[in-house]
């Protein structure tokens, strides 16, 4: 008996589909050229549409301005490059303190309960400025008091915070059966978290990091405030000597191409996960 | 004396007490197992010989020491007792290989190489010695489950508590897990195992208990205790589960 | 101007949030006392708004370039005058030349800075982004290092008492004011005087585009200048700068 | 027989836990009370204590600038609660959107697609700048360029983007099979959406939701660079008249008072949640 | 002509061809079981039939009409068709009362005030008077899998489908739940099951069908199949599960 059925060309039900997906792509494609033709034809159309063309979508201005922004841009991404693994070193150690158990570490957890409840109910700016002003302000010499250091340190300290949560609710996610086993094998209570707890939690908690790790690289942008010359200051110092907002969507453009594919991998990790939980 | 006894064993979660005065003895090289409704008990029992479970009053000797004296270190007990819980426990993160491994690595400072050729001949000795390098979840339910098995023998127990070992799988599966005990048995290994399986009892226990609502409510070996249940209780259950 | 003013009758006029010394004093316009707030007052009168029909609203400077219908009539603080801006919005005729300055501390003048434009090269560099020293800065200093740009002054002074920058460039009564009072050991170190520029930075009132009032601001203004008001109001208000050395 | 052990006083594990748990406490209190201790005595011995002190917690200036403070947190708090309604509205819509399954409405789900992508990829900075000035720019007569409204939107656009895509992840987490009960009773896709599938997934959404309604609180200040004084801008005016960060952690303070709070809720809410799935 | 009949239905997920040309006869009021190893196509059939998976070829005719035709409404035919998973799937956030009757009020445009009489009647017919309010996670599971059934007879439909309606539950549950069949059987509703509970199926069924790997391999009424199976496959199944 060959149980393996060799189809005999389509089926009722292929045959089916196959029209039906015909007619539904012709419909998509239909509607949506429409939608588009409307866009296109309609918008310039609107009495302010000369006005917004020449202040937000101006090629000459976005010639001039690309390249200076992409430069800028460099700065973006070598604060992230440097912030980045900071905060995974930092956050692993808060998210450890936390879960400290001894009694005389008994401050270690407080100040990892405070350390999470403070940086993650302040805005990014606020802290920005404050660490970013207020420290060097302090008498600190050259080269201790740049605002890269301490404005990077600013946001290292919130998303360590973050990123310290994150990792913490990992371990609390590895079901207590796991160290109940570890346990069981006589192993000590350090080795369970560094060989059975951690490797698993971190594993866990790679797609909520990945998306923090997007949202810093777009706060970056933040530091601006406080001196750097990055692609938000950039733009804006385009937008006042040309008094036009283009160099404004070039930015948006670049960060775009960087965070739109990165959210939607993301995204992937985030539902191949629940797919596998649920 | 006994291996193993317990003398009065007493443990409540909350106001749940859930062992109320366990005494139970169990020689070397024998397999005792513990039956009984679901809630009775069982799973508790047995987390508390392995000291997983602080005990409320009573003691636990093995060879005559009380090791549930509290504030004692659990560790070096624990390795001198293995336990197989029913959802197996493995380490999804590691091969098979190394979910055995890493307890003899971290606790007795062996090397890979010291340990290749006795856990080797573990994998071999139950049949898997192909599965070795895949992962948890590349191995069926029965496969996990002795590998959970030659996880807790590689770090050379003297008693064994398996706990439902094998609800969780398919009866197809059941077996194998089944021949491992068998072996293990016959090897000399003193085990306690808390099961569901009537039958299997039947064949291989040296004494079958019934825990009723936290009491051994009848011991007893298995030929008397199947066909001559002595309580009322006892008689219902089997009843129902027979 | 009647019927042109957003409120008829009233003068609405825009300063900074908060506005600086000596343009405004102790952020107060109302009390006419400042550069700008004296000659918002000054243009007002000549065009006819008493001073009871003079109110004052604030804006970023941000706000105020931006294109579009505004909340103010006009908008006074320190705006250069630039062709660029001139395409977005509207300048009155220019109300004060100003020379642009560099403000450093005492402790960058004791290192050795001079001014020299060779000796400022070398400074660590800062300016207020949306004005024009930032510009200016690149094209007649041209610093080693990529200067620090900030949101707005007191942003930039924040840096400098920080140590992070050595100097900065505003135009010089700001200047002067910083390094006065809001910088510890502030220095003035010298000065690219407004007559020796090729295109001086000019601060002119600062009005929506195509604005009905231009004509009636640019016609009080000539009026204030030609009958001294403006000068008698600078001598009142804006400290001798003859003391700071020209840079070379 | 009576099952119910009446406890005969306290048993030798309760003796020694007591034990263990009154000397533990006593370690506790004696480490921490050493570590607060040395952070009290020794921070004021440093070098820089006396400037920090008199820049960042000077006691009369707070005094002064409080009231004013709290005052413009009255403006934040308006813009949430104008923003939060619409926010969970345009968010609802998205997430639908991006659920639409016939072919002749695929322009919405590209249109969801786009949005998502678009507004989660952009810094909320740059997302203000270009909308709250730019938009304005485009000769929108007065009342309608307000930066409230503006500024507003642009945090409406963003934050909806966020919250539609965990509307939609909530609705992709509602197992199949509850669909499948619904369709099999003979209900409509739109009847088992509205009664079987959305009551269920924005339950399970609140949570994040709430962390995303705590970001927004946050990002409100960064409204403050388009005009409106809110408490950050208030904080920064105060700061350049008075020269000193003290307004800046004021207003710390205060986001701190709300945020903690909430984010420890929001945090409650998760855990319980994963402790429910899991 | 028979209530239901399927002519050779096919259908796969993508390459793996789950029922391979399945033929079967319903006669009104009759019992039929569908019984066969796991994966042997149970649950995919009775899914094609209340049209929940479009079926590849063949046909299925409802009282003479090909209710498969692709592009045919689905709605209506589930109306007349209903179906009780393995995992009951009540609407969690809502009362056993709300998941009866959120089905006749949005489909059949019912008001409660409409259906309380009959469905407290469902209710109280099945032993559930007192549990109408709660909710599902209120529930044991042998009640939930009961609201689940009087959840699909609220619409009234010619036809009942169950998939091991039984097999989530404990033993002690499972009772509850082959007595609402037992009682359906008695008052004439035509019903198809897949079932693992060999004892009910020889008790009830009027024909038990014999899956093998997507195909009816045996069928008959369960004395002659259960007692001497024709086919090797059917022996060897047997033989495993009684
Ligand atoms: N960690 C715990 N916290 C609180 N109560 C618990 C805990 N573990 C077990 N219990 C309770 O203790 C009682 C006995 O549980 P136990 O798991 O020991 O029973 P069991 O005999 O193993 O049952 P089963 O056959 O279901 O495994 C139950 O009432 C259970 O609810
Ligand atoms: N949605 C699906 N997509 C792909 N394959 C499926 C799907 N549903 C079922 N299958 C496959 O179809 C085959 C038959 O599955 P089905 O659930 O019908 O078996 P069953 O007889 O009900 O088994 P059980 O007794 O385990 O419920 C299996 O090989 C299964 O993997
Ligand atoms: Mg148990
Ligand atoms: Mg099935």
């Amino acid at each position: 008996m060959t149980d393996k059925a060799v189809p005999s060309g389509p089926t009722r039900r292929a045959l089916y589909e196959a029209r039906i997906r015909r007619r539904s792509a012709l419909i998509a494609t239909l509607s949506t050229a429409l939608v588009l033709a409307a866009i296109i034809i309609l918008v310039p159309m609107a009495p302010g549409w000369e006005a917004v063309k020449k202040s937000f979508f101006n090629g000459p201005v976005l010639a001039k301005t690309f390249p200076g922004l992409l430069n800028a841009f460099l700065m973006d991404v070598a604060i992230f490059a440097w912030c980045a693994p900071l905060i995974a070193v930092l956050a692993l150690v808060i998210a450890l303190c936390r879960d400290v158990r001894a009694p005389a570490l008994f401050p270690l957890r407080l100040f990892g309960a405070l350390y999470t409840d403070i940086f993650r109910g302040l805005p990014v700016v606020l802290v920005i400025y404050l660490i970013g002003f207020g420290v060097p302000g302090l008498g600190l010499p050259r080269p201790w008091n740049s605002p890269y250091i301490w404005g990077s340190l600013a946001l290292i300290l919130i998303y360590s915070a973050y990123v310290a949560e994150v990792i913490r609710s990992g371990i609390e996610s590895i079901h207590q059966s796991q160290r109940a086993a570890s346990a069981s094998l006589g192993m000590s209570d350090a080795d369970t978290m560094r060989f059975v707890i951690l490797p698993q939690a971190l594993r866990n908690v790679v797609p909520s990091n990945m998306n923090l790790f997007i949202a810093l690289q777009k706060d970056v942008a933040l530091l601006s405030f406080i001196g750097p010359v990055e692609i938000f200051r950039q733009a804006g110092v385009y937008k006042s000597l040309m008094a036009n907002f283009t160099p404004y969507v070039g930015a948006a453009v670049i960060f775009l191409a960087l965070t739109i594919p990165a959210t939607r991998y993301a995204d992937y990790l985030m539902a191949r996960q629940r797919r596998r939980r649920g | 004396m006994s291996f193993l006894s317990l003398r009065s064993v007493t443990k409540s979660f909350a106001e749940n007490q859930v062992c109320k005065g366990i005494d139970l003895e169990v020689e070397k090289g024998q397999m005792v197992c513990l039956i009984g409704a679901s809630g009775s008990g069982k799973s508790t029992l047995l987390r508390c010989i392995n000291l997983l479970e602080p005990i409320d009053e009573g003691a636990i000797l093995l060879e005559g020491t009380d090791i549930a004296e509290p504030g004692l270190d659990p560790r070096p007990v624990r390795e001198r007792i293995g336990i197989v819980f029913q959802s197996y426990n493995l380490f999804p993160h590691m091969s098979a290989m190394e979910n055995v491994m890493l307890a003899p690595r971290r606790v007795h400072r062996k090397t890979r190489a010291q340990l290749k050729a006795p856990v080797e001949a573990l994998f071999a000795r139950f049949g898997l010695a192909e599965r070795m390098h895949h992962y948890p979840d590349q191995l069926s339910g029965g496969q996990q489950q002795r590998v959970a098995i030659i996880r807790a023998l590689a770090m050379q127990p003297q008693i064994m508590l398996f706990d439902e070992i094998t609800s969780a799988l398919d009866p197809e599966l059941v077996g194998e897990v089944l021949d491992v005990l068998r072996q293990l048995h016959a090897e000399g290994m003193t085990m306690i195992l808390a099961t569901h399986e009537m039958g299997f009892a039947r064949e291989l226990a040296d004494k079958v208990c019934f825990l009723d609502a936290g009491r051994i409510l009848e011991e007893g070996p298995p030929e008397q205790l199947f066909a001559a249940p002595q309580q009322e209780r006892t008689r219902a259950f089997l009843s129902r589960i027979l | 101007a009647a019927g042109k003013t957003l409120e008829e009758g009233v003068l609405t006029v825009a300063t900074g949030n908060p506005a600086y010394y000596p343009w405004v004093i102790d952020n107060a316009p109302e009390s006419g006392q400042g550069y700008e707030a004296a000659v918002a007052y000054a243009i007002a009168a000549a065009m006819g708004f008493d001073g009871d029909h003079v109110t004052w609203t604030r804006t970023s400077f941000d706000e105020a370039i931006q294109p579009g219908p505004k909340d103010f009539d006009i908008n006074m603080q320190q705006f250069s005058i630039t062709p660029e801006r001139q395409e977005m919005v509207d300048f009155s005729a220019p109300y004060y030349s100003s020379a642009m300055a560099v403000l450093t501390t005492q402790a960058v003048v004791d290192a050795g800075a001079e001014a020299t434009l060779d000796s400022l090269k070398d400074l660590v560099w800062g300016a207020a982004a949306g004005t024009t020293a930032a510009p200016v800065l690149e094209q007649t200093i041209a610093p080693a290092k990529s200067p620090m740009l900030y949101g707005d002054n007191a942003d930039v002074t924040a840096a400098m008492q920080a140590n992070q920058i050595d100097a900065a460039l505003f135009d010089l009564p700001t200047a002067l004011y910083l390094a006065a009072v809001m910088l510890e050991n502030g220095v003035v170190l010298g000065q690219f005087p407004a007559e020796q520029a090729e295109d001086p930075d000019q601060f002119g009132a600062l009005m929506e585009k195509g604005s009905a009032l231009k004509p009636c601001v640019d016609m009080a203004i000539a009026a204030i200048a030609e009958d001294g008001t403006l000068a008698g109001i600078e001598a009142e208000w804006l400290q001798d700068a003859t003391g700071v050395p020209v840079v070379q």
